[in-house]
């Protein structure tokens, strides 16, 4: 028992359920920040097994970037049934579990992931272990990323540009815009019903 | 209209019923000398030698709108006096005879004369000639209507939902007539000289638009 | 200089004595690098806290002076227990939940506003060996941290159930989405010139060469824009826009949760000016009369005052001006910089 | 001068409904009654896409403490003091336009030096009026140091006008018939350093401070535009009437006080927009200072109070007005010859502005609404009355 192991069991903990809850949250603002607890917990593991860099770059991008993203975009979006959940958490996981397409659907899809994991894992070609960083894996990533993959990495580059335009392109909203399309949230909707 | 006319029936006769404390009697006010018509004026009689620039003004009126009462008055304001049924067209004349240009309405208020029903007063200013004038129409007690200038100056509408609000003279053809200083569901017009709160004190209740509504 | 070094050299001894002590106990020897590394936070946090709360009544004594008032002057010489006060206040404070609330959200946002704002304190080195963890990707490492902060105010904004809250939680999302790029930019440059991403390293590379606000003006001026931006302070203080949404994300905050808000954003003041010292006016090295801590105290409360000034004299930009400034002016002056620094980097 | 007509047939100010309209992917916020920068209590529903702003409706009435009413009950020297309470801000000029009312309706003559005092002081409480707008102006556009800087000045001007009035706030020194009290000649001279020093060292720090201030001319420049047209048919006076370049001054129209004597311009500005309508403010003070100069060297020693009669036989209708700091300050008289007025009705020039914030501020951002409030620069004292 070391510290790497104990750390490595939280975050795998962590990662888990917090994975399991993004699917099984009524709440779609619940779920994505479930999410970005996920990445937190893969950065947290990346982070156990030395690669710095990895776990650094992965928060700044799924954390910083796409989760805030997501929530912006729920956020932005006019989801009536945002707060359709009850409460209490066991409340919600008692309920998720009678419910097949709120408790099952999860279950299975957590199953079949782990077994297509476990196939491939047992029947991969690289080797299990990898080998130990080295020195700055920065320097490493660098140099890979302009020589040997430089042309990846360009396309990569382009589709994500023609991702942005597209996404700019499709929220244009025209001066009427159909009813709940893309407006504003208001939080504050629910309002009406609550007092 | 129809909850107007409700609210104003419940004002002549007090409502027995739930809501009778909030109900209104009519009832003489307090000191209720009303000045009649010919002193309302009072120590600004009619000036029979106007200067120059009124006299041609009056002129100008007289020739524009017959049949109207128009007069100067010794701090050179001038006055008409017009039926609530010519209200919007005098007006309209005034503001855009090329000569007068009264393009600004300075004031729009009314004065409850009691038994002479609700006085309309107006007061503009032309700005180019700095002419001012004084434009009044009476509408009767029991209906007080009175057509809406808010064509003519947009900046009427403010003042005549303050009037509707606090005088209940309606102005018909208003584009948003509802109370301004009081609130939506305040029973009665209190600048009325017969106006009456006889409501007990009562504990103030903040209640959300859509609950008052519901 | 000595005597912090043969501090370090004597905590160091305790360290390995202690362990060697631990381990002779039969304990497994992780339950002590644990232990320690908690010890080495709660040391980082009692320092960062203590000096929140001089910042916070610096703040206002700089707020008055620039207004020609004498600010707080109760409360022990100059004022200088108000705080202290204004805490116990906090925290006696009746604690509000809006009833419409998302109620776990809304007490999670004010952790996971803090909670970024002391974890980036790890890699600031505080002098040559007083730095908590020297990572090889520090500057990664702050820039990933900080931007956990966007999440709290959103996730402040929105569980509010409050209009203002969440206008103020889109603006400032929509603000450190779109400065955090420049910062981005400039901390880029610097790490192109130092040749390492590990804060230490650029400091040791100051030493050797010069401070990079001379070889880095425009960098400089992208950060400390970029950086005022990030950390929400006049007159890029959108989010909180007292005179146009009440308070923005944190309307509906009060008592001790609305004080965490508070802390973290002092906290991040002090780390964005500390930043500044570290990459651009050499962090804590200086002539040998004052030891490298100090050096580095100095320096960064040169930058809390330059951001406090700036603050107290501007009016606030309007929401798409500020979109402006970063998307249109820093961004582009901030690649400018990273190609000059390229030609700069291999010319030498 | 613009005299174009506006159209014939009633403007389009739309409702802004309560209730939120699931169908609409606009946010309805309701701005106020209790928010930092409404100065007072105005709320504004507004209906807003993301920032900007699709419609809005003032809602005002909260500060509603008939006034108008009340006053029907009260005898005339008893009114002065809740005239205070309009405006607030320039109770003065309040106090003044009702004595004024009064006196014509009565007859009286107001001795000179009264008349010279009227002027000083009505113009002193002119700048702390105009300071006051400045400086939540400057706030509300989240430069809180203005505001503190104005607030020292105003500080000066209301030691001064509470050394002859013994109030701070609410002064009642203007009365029926002329003025409470006379002054000294060193509060004279007092009041000559404060308006040089005004002159000399305060008011260039001002326009250091802000004016020439990038982030403030950018927020200011071009927002909020009011066409002159509109302004005249929409019943603006004073500062905001100025600042969409019509030079309409009640002291030089309708001169009252002798202010005719005096050698003063009207500034205006000239495309209607949110910082024409601040610089109209800040040129006035200079045009203030000056009067108050020109006062300060043609006073003249007698008697501050008319005699007043002994039965008080108000018989008669008036309108009076003055130019007070926020525009026209009318007083609406009707008296039926006993001592209390039979109506009197209360022209507010923040009354008459308010109406048009839904007309100039439709497509600006909630930043920009607030710059607009602080331009209109309302005080609900007299909104409500």
């Amino acid at each position: 028992m070391s510290l790497d192991l104990i750390s490595f069991i939280v975050l795998g903990i962590i990662t888990l359920v917090s994975g399991y809850l993004v699917v099984a949250s009524a709440n779609l603002m619940h779920a994505a920040l479930f999410l970005g607890l996920s990445f937190v917990g893969v950065a947290g593991i990346y982070l156990v097994l030395g690669a710095e860099f990895l776990a650094a770059a992965q928060i700044l991008i799924y954390v910083g970037a796409i989760t805030t993203l997501i929530v912006f975009g729920i956020m932005v979006s006019n989801l009536q049934d945002l707060k359709a959940g009850g409460r209490g958490v066991w409340a919600r996981v008692v309920r998720n579990l009678a419910s097949f397409r709120r408790g099952l659907v999860p279950l299975v899809a957590a199953a079949g992931f782990a077994i297509l994991m476990l196939v491939i894992y047992r029947q991969s070609l690289w080797p299990a272990e990898a080998p130990p960083a080295s020195g700055s894996n920065l320097a490493t990533v660098g140099r890979l990323l302009f020589t040997e993959y430089v042309v990846p990495f360009e396309i990569a580059s382009v589709i994500l540009l023609a991702a942005v335009l597209g996404a700019v392109a499709l929220s244009r909203r025209d001066d009427q815009p159909p009813a709940g399309s893309t407006g504003q949230a208001a939080p504050a909707a629910e309002r009406k019903e609550g007092r | 209209m129809a909850d107007e006319e409700k609210e104003l029936q419940s004002q002549e006769a007090p409502a027995e019923g739930s809501r009778g404390e909030h109900g209104e009697k009519q009832r003489p006010a307090r000191r209720t000398r009303t000045p009649k018509k010919e002193e309302a004026p009072g120590p600004h009689d009619t000036l029979e030698d106007l200067p120059g620039e009124l006299a041609r003004a009056v002129e100008r009126i007289r020739a524009g709108l017959p049949g109207v009462e128009v007069r100067g008055r010794r701090d050179h304001w001038l006055e008409i006096r017009t039926e609530p049924s010519r209200w919007v067209e005098v007006a309209t004349f005034l503001r855009d005879d090329p000569e007068l240009r009264f393009d600004y309405l300075a004031l729009l208020t009314g004065i409850d004369r009691l038994d002479d029903g609700f006085e309309v007063v107006v007061h503009l200013n032309a700005l180019t000639s700095n002419l001012r004038l004084i434009l009044r129409t009476q509408v009767p007690r029991e209906e007080p209507v009175c057509p809406t200038l808010t064509g003519v100056w947009p900046g009427a509408n403010w003042h005549e939902r303050e009037a509707y609000d606090l005088l209940g003279i309606r102005f018909e053809g208003h584009p948003d007539l509802r109370r301004i200083l009081l609130k939506e569901d305040w029973v009665g017009h209190p600048l009325r000289k017969d106006y009456i709160d006889r409501r007990p004190p009562r504990k103030i209740q903040v209640k959300a638009d859509w609950e008052r509504r519901a | 200089m000595q005597l912090e070094q043969s501090l370090v050299q004597w905590v160091g001894n305790l360290y390995a004595a202690g362990l060697s002590w631990w381990t002779s106990l039969g304990i497994p020897e992780w339950v002590w690098v644990a232990l320690m590394a908690v010890l080495k936070g709660v040391a980082v946090l009692t320092f960062l806290l203590l000096n929140v709360l001089f910042l916070i009544w610096l703040e206002r004594k700089v707020a008055g002076r620039i207004q020609r008032r004498p600010g707080p002057m109760h409360h022990g010489p100059q004022g200088i227990f108000q705080t202290l006060f204004d805490a116990l206040k906090l925290v006696i404070k009746e604690d509000i939940i809006p009833s419409q609330a998302d109620k776990w959200v809304f007490i999670t946002a004010p952790l996971v506003m803090i909670a970024p704002a002391l974890m980036i304190w790890v890699v600031m080195p505080f002098g040559p060996d007083l730095i908590a963890r020297d990572l090889n990707v520090g500057l990664l490492y702050v820039s990933a941290v900080s931007s956990f902060s966007i999440l709290a105010l959103i996730m402040a904004g929105w569980s509010s159930n409050n209009k203002w809250s969440t206008l103020g939680a889109m603006r400032s999302a929509a603000q450190m989405i779109s400065y955090e790029i420049p910062l981005g930019l400039a901390l880029v440059a610097v790490g192109m010139l130092a040749g390492t991403l590990s804060l230490k390293g650029i400091v040791e590379a100051q030493q050797e060469r010069t401070w990079f606000l001379l070889l880095q003006p425009l960098g400089f001026l992208v950060f400390i824009v970029a950086a005022t931006a990030e950390i929400n302070r006049a007159p890029f203080n959108l989010p909180e826009a007292e005179s146009e949404l009440v308070a923005g994300f944190n309307t509906e905050y009060s008592g001790f949760r609305w004080g965490v808000f508070f802390v973290a954003e002092y906290a991040n003041l002090l780390f964005m000016a500390g930043m500044a010292a570290t990459l651009f006016l050499g962090g804590w090295s200086g002539p040998a009369f004052l030891p490298p801590f100090l050096w580095w105290l100095l320096k960064t409360y040169l930058f809390v005052f330059l951001i406090m000034w700036v603050g107290w004299t501007l009016p606030r930009i309007r929401v798409d001006q500020l979109m402006e400034l970063g998307w249109k002016f820093l961004i582009p002056v901030g690649l400018a910089n990273i190609a000059l620094t390229g030609v700069f980097v291999i010319l030498t | 001068m613009a005299t174009t007509s506006p159209p014939a047939q009633a403007p389009d100010v739309r409702v802004v409904p309560d209730e939120q309209d699931r169908s609409s992917s606009h946010l309805y916020v309701s701005m106020g009654p209790q928010h930092p920068s409404t100065h007072g209590v105005l709320r504004l529903k507004a209906r807003i896409d993301g920032e900007r702003i699709v419609d809005v409706d003032p809602d005002i009435g909260y500060l509603h403490r008939c006034f108008e009413k009340h006053s029907e009950q009260l005898t005339y020297p008893q009114i002065v003091p809740y005239t205070d309470r309009c405006d607030y801000l320039a109770a003065i000029n309040n106090e003044l336009t009702f004595a004024l009312a009064v006196e014509k309706l009565l007859g009286l003559e107001v001795p000179p030096r009264a008349q010279y005092l009227r002027v000083i002081t009505m113009e002193l409480q002119r700048i702390a009026s105009h300071l006051i707008a400045f400086g939540t102006f400057a706030m509300d556009l989240g430069a809180t140091t203005a505001f503190l800087y104005c607030w020292r000045e105003r500080e000066s001007i209301i030691n001064l006008l509470e050394e002859i009035s013994g109030a701070r706030m609410l002064f009642h020194y203007v009365r029926i018939g002329g003025v409470r009290n006379d002054v000294t000649d060193d509060w004279l001279r007092r009041v000559r350093a404060f308006v040089d020093d005004f002159i000399s060292d305060k008011l260039p720090q001002y326009h250091r401070l802000i004016t020439g201030n990038r982030l403030f001319v950018r927020r200011t420049k071009g927002i909020a535009v009011l066409t002159p047209e509109d302004a005249i048919a929409w019943g603006a006076s004073g500062p905001v009437l100025r600042g969409s370049g019509v030079a309409r001054d009640l002291r030089k129209v309708e001169p009252y006080c002798g202010i005719e004597k005096y050698d003063f311009n009207v500034p205006v500005g000239e495309n209607g927009d949110v910082f024409d309508r601040y610089m109209v403010r800040m040129l006035e003070m200079e045009e203030s200072a000056k009067i108050i100069k020109q006062a300060l060297e043609g006073i003249e020693a007698g008697d501050v109070m008319a005699p007043l009669p002994r039965r008080w036989k108000v018989e008669g209708e008036t309108y009076v007005r003055t130019e007070g700091p926020k525009g026209e300050v009318g007083c609406y008289l009707v008296g039926d010859g006993s001592d209390k007025p039979y109506r009197l009705h209360w022209r507010a020039p923040s009354f008459v502005h308010l109406q048009l914030i839904p007309v100039i501020s439709k497509g600006l951002l909630i930043a920009d609404l607030v710059a607009v409030i602080g331009s209109l620069d309302p005080v609900f004292g007299e909104v409500d009355r």
